[in-house]
């Protein structure tokens, strides 16, 4: 139950496994996204809502054959230019797509989790994404009305970071809840990084708890959701989202940037550390 | 002095009334919505597609998901129910969308530029703009006019415009008149001239077109007084 | 926003319409039925997972035509007289019914909130359910497996009691939340009693908030779920549950009870006092 | 001494493991789950059907939705929730269902008893049971045997019995072989003879009927503490 991120990672994913690193816009499992590029897994499908920096880290180290989401990029900055180097020169490898609308990919995590084929959804109303995703037609048989169904997600590993977990690995995550719990439920097996492990977890406001029998692993990975922010211990690292933009410009530099701070650290503390000298460094 | 980006906010807010409820993204819809809020409509309801209901910042949020729109905000949920119970229940009033191209039926491009397969440009993608822009009563674009932006034909149709009540630009306002978006509105020191030619195709003109009021200075001490984080 | 349940039943229940009053074993709204009874609302079609007392008393007296229901019964005590009086003797008017299973009326309030016209579930497996109830056989697009499809529950008016309001109307309720949130969003109006009516909500575990632009009616009435309870407020008024088998057998002496401590009272406080004293008397 | 129901209930603990998740509704099965956890299985995951996961009652709640149930809980959850992600997801290992009546092949009888149009006893309905008996890996029947509810011919089938595993009655135990119910175990002071008198169809009885162990007193003792409130 209680182990390392590293174990957990080992034990868990394979090469060529659909892996969903859910977090939206909070809890972001950023170490645990960089402890599948330092194990080098390869030719995964990652799924995620919002891919963002550890997506692009994660595509621009060549881990990933296949990308199903429905928003890619730097929140309030920009483009994500690893995930535009794949798609648009094939750089450092080829990336397939699979293109949804949120409401589409809510709805399809929803169904995975509910153990349904598919969920149903009055959306993808002729657009051109219909062509470029994966969505029938299906119509209710009381009314009559045609709806759009999609394919339940149900990922062979899915990946989150919360606040808490107590010793028995009962899981507490509390804020912007985004898709964690369905990511979760969804998932054949699942890892959660937290901040901290405590013997109790007492309830909390706008709190929900995922029992430990629903989760295979449970790591502690402090300050585990950089650059994002985890409610309650750290903010969001609003400056690191704007200097992506310019490491992740230019392959080489990336690639430097990875090797210094991702490949050459053990863990989520040594690359913390790294990453702050850096910007001591460069203030 | 004030800049195209404070008079495009400014425009935005003027249109939300009190208790109106308003799907927002971040920039410039999140700073109209927040304005709105701390002017004319201080009963505007933010709802950000993050889960939070009723989120009350007071500085104007850099991302979806900061923190303080969940300390602020009536409810939180999850972005499942957000999709379906909230959005796709019919609850929102005014949904904001932004796009790197439109066209003049306000179908709205925020996938790729160029073909699919082989994008010139990879754009982030429809994100909620493809179910913002169908379930809301009221959508309102807000993006700068160019002749790259404004096209003839867009490269790919993330949203449909059938809904799209008014656009609001750098130059000035766009409403739809029998299907085409038509300009009715420039802002002080722009042209019907500068507006056309900043649009891809021929673009239709109101008979009395309006010069579009300045900020007040109320307006934009309000504006000023929230862009501390945001800007 | 802020009415007293008199004005608000006048103004959003009318006869003939379809109502939710629920509450799954908590937060009941009994004082909202009781007022259902003093206006004398007929021709109701009721809808509700768990039928308990309070629609035993709504039967019994005549306010409805139809029951859309899950589970009827006197919870840990038996059956529900008036319910069995009606459906077997057609006493004091045949009721017709609509049966589900608990898991496609959830399904069904599902669909309701989220504006679709069916909800889909694996369930009514080839039982006599089937026959009885409204269901539908919906393929997956994808897989061709056959699921369960049943319309969405709309009510014209959605009732339930919560703990508490703020003077804007914004409702909190916590402890077992039952498809007390589906069935306000899903119904046309909505009412909410509340056991107390605060400045701020302040935050709380395991509490979540409909916004007032989600209600129509908000009306204090405390006690307001007897008798079952308001966690936080009081418990569970478990021997009431028991003397009901005994008040609701006998025709008349359920008349003479509803007469005395519903219609001969105009409020829940006076319903309440009106109880406490036959109880007291009975000891 | 002990009641027949403390039998079942004390049989019915015996075959729950720990950390095994039980969906429980109120009565014997909720002793019975209760039991175990204060005995053998202190790591059984309660779950009943009103939210409330993890549950760890001091005393036999009354009704599922007894406020210590959500006190004591690891999770409370929405109804629809339930149903959906935890039942439905198939989160669960053993359903206990209750009904008034059974037939050979486990299917129950929990909605009337007559003709569903013309009832002689309207029963309160089959609630959760359908998807129980369907979405869970083993159902467990407890109910008394006696030739009104042991019944050749359901008069109505409100679930079906094809994940049913076991049925602990106050007479002994019943399993199914090829696809029908089979006596395998008696309780103590009860004979072959009393089951298939108490059967209103052709009893199949195993080979080697065993005697049931009589509860010992650590059961006795645990589930007397238990009994509290509920009883």
């Amino acid at each position: 139950m209680l182990t390392s991120l590293r174990e957990a990672v080992e034990d868990l994913v394979r090469d060529g496994d659909t892996v969903a690193l859910e977090g939206f816009t909070h809890l972001i499992p950023g170490a645990a996204g960089h402890e599948l590029i330092r194990q080098e897994r390869h030719g995964l499908t990652l799924i995620r809502m919002t891919p963002d920096i550890v997506y692009d880290q994660l595509i621009g180290m060549g881990c990933a054959r296949k990308l199903v989401f429905s928003w890619g990029g730097n929140p309030g900055v920009g483009s994500l230019h690893r995930l535009r180097d794949a798609v648009e020169h094939g750089r450092p490898a080829p990336l397939e797509l699979e293109e949804h609308s949120h409401a589409g990919m809510a709805a399809a995590y929803q169904a995975g989790a509910s153990n349904l084929p598919f969920g149903v959804l009055r959306g993808y109303r002729s657009n051109d994404l219909v062509a470029r995703t994966r969505v029938a037609p299906i119509q209710c048989p009381f009314t009559g009305e045609e709806l759009a169904a999609v394919p339940a997600l149900r990922p062979d590993v899915g990946i989150i970071h919360a606040q808490r977990a107590d010793r028995r690995g009962n899981v507490q995550l509390w804020g912007i809840l985004g898709v964690q719990k369905e990511t979760v439920l969804a998932s054949a097996r699942s890892i959660v990084t937290v901040e901290e492990i405590v013997d109790e977890l007492d309830p909390r406001p706008g709190a929900i708890v995922l029992p430990s029998w629903t989760v295979d692993a449970v790591a502690l990975a402090p300050g585990g959701a950089h650059p994002s922010y985890a409610h309650g211990y750290y903010e969001r690292d609003n400056d690191f989202y704007v200097a992506w933009d310019e490491i992740s410009r230019d392959r080489d530099r990336f690639q430097q940037w990875m090797q210094r701070h991702v490949l050459d650290t053990a863990d989520v503390e040594e690359y913390r550390a790294s990453v702050a000298r850096s910007t001591v460094a460069a203030v | 002095m004030y800049s195209s980006d404070e008079m495009m906010a400014v425009e935005a807010a003027r249109r939300l009334d009190d208790g109106m409820v308003c799907f927002v993204g971040i920039g410039l819809p999140s700073t109209a919505a927040n304005l709105a809020r701390h002017t004319h409509a201080p009963g505007c309801v933010l709802v950000y597609e993050s889960g939070t209901i009723g989120a009350k910042p007071t500085e104007l949020p850099l991302s979806i998901g900061d923190g303080e729109l969940a300390e602020t905000a009536d409810a939180v949920v999850s972005v499942p129910e957000m999709f379906a119970y909230w959005l796709q229940g019919g609850r929102i009033d005014v949904g904001f969308l932004g796009a790197a191209q439109i066209d003049r039926h306000g179908n709205l491009n925020s996938t790729v530029i160029g073909e699919y397969d082989r994008p010139k440009v990879r754009l982030p993608g429809g994100g909620g703009a493809p179910e913002i822009a169908t379930e809301v009563k009221d959508v309102f674009v807000m993006l700068r006019q160019t002749p790259r932006a404004f096209v003839d034909r867009l490269d790919f149709t993330t949203s449909r415009g059938d809904n799209v009540r008014v656009v609001i630009t750098d130059l000035g306002i766009l409403e739809p008149v029998d299907g085409e978006l038509t300009l009715v509105q420039v802002h002080p020191g722009t042209s019907v001239a500068d507006a056309r030619e900043a649009t891809g195709w021929e673009l239709r003109v109101a008979d009395d077109v309006k010069t579009t009021d300045p900020p007040t200075e109320e307006e934009l001490v309000a504006l000023r007084s929230l862009q501390t984080k945001g800007s």
